[in-house]
């Protein structure tokens, strides 16, 4: 039997929560299918004039994804902390928020990739013009991993409360809020002919401190959740 | 080493009685400052040409939302020594700040809304100030349930501490709203690095009634933190004893 | 070398124990008993660091627990109330999953191996969902024929296990006090893990 | 000891859950923030023209108490399921879909109810004008209990299932495109001069449709689910 | 009278149990033994009406159960692994408010004196989420003390119990059979319930 580092640790994390992905396929698929959904109900509810449609579609887009990743976040912890994995691991001799920004990258991969592959595709049958398309892509692809890192935070906080999952929209929604802005902003912005790139700036900014910040805060929430 | 020992107050068996002794002082300062900032505020300082008696909600709303944002520092301060240095009394004084900030951020939003529709036409714009002074309503209402729906209080005040925490990075995009994004609401007038542009006497009643606000807030949050020392420590020998004397 | 040094537990208003002095060395079992609700799972979880002392302080190798989470981690198997198992994955990967976030690589010859010990032979590839209670116990347990920690902490393991599964589970924590590991336990069930006489006795409550 | 009825337990049934969310005031709470944060977030994504925002209000609180219904779902059942008290539910003498309508009704009252409360104002504050907010509230009070019907169907079936709070979004949301369109047009409607009427009773014949199958459906499919 | 004819189980690709027959009679106790997943669990709900045999039936009064579902339910009580206790109610209100779910009202009084039987005094007023593992599984059991149910059904009652609660438990269950209850359980602790020699043994498994 041979030792593992922390390193292998994180890797066998990585590779644990992607292989529990592929045979609870359905979860990874679910998200995607709340994220359409989502964005499809609101020609139903505004009406189909495409014009309002097109002024509306990057914050629509953008809401939808954020509402979705925020629900994915339920899964994050829960099945680790129900059957007593998350116990295992904060028993483990490897830092805690390593193995939590492996865990964050797994369901990034998962819940938040897929929602920034599939965004341009709603986006053209809201009725946006190409370039925005792309322009919407990066802010996603900056986006979400914000939002898996910082949901990350609220959902340790709010591990095993009652009413968790709505209790961690509400932690988490105020801080999404920036994200949002700058998100949205950009896509508008490029879509009003002035440059997106000092909002995606902002957006990578808010990624690196969050990258910093946010593993060590989790960490440190799930140590007193579990108390 | 002389002078006060500081550390002896940061235990809640001797900041119980020092707290008990400070509230009748700062309630009087409270009443006090008030009084006089209102006096100056509305009959004093001239009627503003443009916006005639209306702008006189400006001597609250101004000082509701610097203490708005204040508490929140001031909040996450204790949570963050609280949470480092494990000290009881820090996590007491974080949970009772928070009614008091969501209270005064409230009343910002409140009186800004009575301002907006003379001024703007509409109670409410969607602008960045506004939106995310909005936000820390709600970043202080996230600390309050999660505080409520943890039972144990230690667990709560140290989950909570950590929210406060993150949510401090709120508070510089509300400050700093009004030069990021051009807005309709008003720049800030009064900077480190510039001049004040209003008039003399109107600067004096915001300060006043800052002051008392701050005032307000000390004797609010020491009485709070009395009652929670009271509830958190009611199994200790000391509360048991101050029980029996305050029968 | 575990040592408690008046240690106390506070539930709500409760005081569960205080002024706690225990000191576990190298082959000894520390059998905590006590009725329901005396504190014996508090106590427990404190020993893994779950909980942090309300008074006193626990050293291991003479040291405090917080200085040197990590090390003491290596150190550490804990068992609680829940088996730790993933629905999905099968015993094997299970096992191998859980060793290696522990710190130990596993093959799967090892994990089979350590499974057929507990009389898991054919229930290899099902996965956990369907094993039964006792089952689901019985691969959880397994962990411990991977393990090379020399402290084990676990909370009721002979619960729902069924005779043969108890013998099996005896003769490893035997084994285990035999090579001059630590073992701190709780049971309500009366099985006798040991006769060396290096056995201590802990009573919680009243 | 006495015996009771059916009445009898419909009406412990109800008590209880009403005990147990006061208790857990939070949770009340958090749906209707939910709610809240949720309308505020379409101002920061779309952006603060009030002309824009009045003309998408009906859909956006529609769609907002859409969301916020759909996310209380996962606590109608699953406490109960998680301690075992479901299984004690399946075991009693009285019929389950009865059981199941008191507990609907309780959930309604916990988390429906408040939502038709609080739209006027999020209403206000986007714009609409006062008698199209008469309508919306109308509309919310005929259509969120449909919601929490249909729901208490979708999250029978998920029950127990990894994921299920994705899933039950995916399965419950389809059924609710007819309450989100016959609601928000109802509010349009109104909005643009047409009467609301035709609208509100395709909503009232939606709710007593629910009423007559989903408790029977909802009780099937615990039967399922717990098996 | 309760009677299984010809009952079978499958799981997935595995035969639980098949072609098992028995009848329980008033003042009749059948112990359900066997290993770990040899069914007993699987035939425990069965009994209970919460899964539905492969093949075979259960008669109830020589009715199959089917047919009369709600009558059955007014004569069972069914304890399985999960208390069924809510965590923001303290014993008293769990037990009032399961038992009239059940079909029985019951008084403050009589809950808490049914509590007090189990050795809870001074827990009434706790919610269950503070209680240790052995005392949520006391209050659950003290529905026993409420119900008027002729066939009990109790999966692994001992579990999670001390020595104590264990003597109350087996008072209990000897009272039930004595005024001619009937009393289906599984048990891996070997706690012997009567000496009446009512007792009926089945064995599942190889
Ligand atoms: C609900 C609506 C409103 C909110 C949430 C709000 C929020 C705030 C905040 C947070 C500040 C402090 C910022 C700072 O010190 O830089 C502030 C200051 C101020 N607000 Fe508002 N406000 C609102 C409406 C209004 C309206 C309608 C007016 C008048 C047209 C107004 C005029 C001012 C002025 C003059 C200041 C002082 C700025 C300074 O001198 O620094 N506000 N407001
Ligand atoms: N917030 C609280 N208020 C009062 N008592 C509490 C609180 N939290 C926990 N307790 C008490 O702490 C004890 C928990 O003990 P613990 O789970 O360690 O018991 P145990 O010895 O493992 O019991 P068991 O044998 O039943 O597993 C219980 O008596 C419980 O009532
Ligand atoms: N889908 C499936 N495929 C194969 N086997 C299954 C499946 N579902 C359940 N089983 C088997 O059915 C059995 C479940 O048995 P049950 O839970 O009734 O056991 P038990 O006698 O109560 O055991 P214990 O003493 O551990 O509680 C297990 O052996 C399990 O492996
Ligand atoms: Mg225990
Ligand atoms: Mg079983």
């Amino acid at each position: 039997m041979k030792r593992t580092g922390t390193l292998g640790a994180m890797r066998c994390m990585l590779v644990r929560d992607l292989t529990l992905a592929v045979r609870r396929l359905s979860d990874v698929l679910t998200t995607l299918f709340f994220f359409v959904i989502v964005v499809s109900l609101f020609p139903l509810g505004v009406g189909p004039d495409l014009d309002v449609l097109r002024s509306i579609a990057p914050g629509v887009v953008w809401v939808a994804a954020l509402l979705a990743s925020m629900l994915a976040l339920g899964r994050l912890y829960s099945s680790d902390y129900n059957d007593g994995t998350l116990e295992q691991l904060l028993v483990a001799p490897q830092p805690l928020s390593l193995l939590v920004l492996a865990k964050v990258a797994a369901h990034w991969l998962i819940s938040g990739a897929p929602l920034v592959v599939l965004a341009p595709l709603l986006g053209m049958l809201l009725g946006m013009p190409a370039d925005a398309l792309q322009t919407l892509c990066w802010s996603l692809l900056l986006g979400t991993p914000v939002m898996s890192l910082i949901g990350a935070v609220g959902a340790a906080l709010t591990l095993g409360l009652r009413g968790g999952n709505v209790l961690v929209a509400l932690l988490v929604l105020p801080l999404y809020i920036p994200v949002l802005i700058f998100g949205a902003g950009a896509v508008e912005a490029g879509m009003s002919g002035l440059g997106a790139d000092a909002h995606l700036s902002l957006l990578g900014a808010l990624l690196l401190l969050a990258l910093c910040c946010a593993p060590w805060a989790a960490a440190a929430a799930l140590r007193i959740s579990m108390e | 080493m002389s002078g006060i020992n500081w550390f002896k107050y940061a235990s809640p068996a001797s900041f119980y009685p020092l707290a008990g002794r400070l509230v009748p002082w700062c309630g009087g300062i409270t009443v006090i400052l008030s009084l006089i900032g209102l006096y100056i505020g509305f009959f004093v300082a001239p009627t503003d040409f443009q916006q005639g008696e209306a702008y006189r909600i400006i001597f609250i709303h101004v000082p509701a939302a610097w203490m708005s944002m204040c508490i929140y520092v001031v909040m996450a301060g204790y949570a963050a020594l609280g949470l480092i240095f494990n000290t009881r009394l820090s996590a007491m004084m974080a949970t009772s700040l928070a009614p008091t900030g969501a209270m005064f951020t409230f009343l910002a939003l409140w009186t800004g809304a009575l301002w907006g529709k003379p001024m703007w036409g509409a109670w409410w714009v969607w602008d960045a100030r506004l939106t995310s002074e909005l936000i820390l309503l709600f970043l202080y209402i996230g600390f309050m349930s999660l505080q409520a729906s943890i039972d144990d209080p230690r667990r709560a005040s140290r989950a909570s501490a950590l929210l406060a925490l993150v949510g401090v990075v709120n508070v510089p995009i509300i400050y700093f709203s009004v030069k990021w994004w051009n807005t309709l609401h008003q720049g800030a007038s009064i900077r480190f690095d510039a001049a004040p542009t209003m008039a003399a006497t109107m600067l004096t009643a915001m300060l006043v009634m800052t002051l008392a606000f701050w005032a307000y807030t000390i004797t609010v949050v020491l009485m709070r933190v009395r009652s929670e020392i009271l509830e958190r420590e009611r199994h200790t020998d000391w509360v048991a004893e101050t029980l029996e004397q305050g029968k | 070398m575990l040592e408690a040094r008046d240690l106390a537990a506070l539930r709500g208003d409760r005081r569960l124990f205080s002024g706690l002095d225990f000191a576990v060395e190298a082959g000894d079992l520390l059998q905590v008993a006590g009725h329901n609700g005396s504190g014996k799972t508090t106590l427990l979880r404190m020993l893994a660091g779950l909980i942090v002392p309300e008074q006193g302080m626990i050293l291991w190798q003479g040291q405090p627990l917080r200085t040197q989470r990590e090390d003491y981690a290596r150190d550490l198997f804990y068992f609680g109330h829940l088996p730790g198992l993933k629905d999905e994955f099968n015993g094997v990967e299970n096992l191998r999953f859980a060793s290696e976030l522990a710190g130990t690589l596993v093959t799967a010859g090892e994990a089979a191996g350590a499974l057929a010990r507990f009389g898991l032979e054919g229930f290899e590839d099902l996965p956990a969902k369907v094993l039964s209670q006792g089952q689901k116990r019985r691969v959880a347990l397994a962990r411990l024929l991977l393990s090379e920690a020399r402290l084990w902490v676990l909370d009721e393991p002979f619960t729902a296990l069924d005779v043969s599964a108890i013998d099996v589970l005896r003769a490893i924590l035997q084994q285990h006090l035999v090579r001059g590991g630590m073992l701190v336990m709780t049971s309500h069930q009366d099985v006798a893990v040991t006769h060396s006489g290096r056995v201590k006795q802990l009573r919680l409550g009243r």
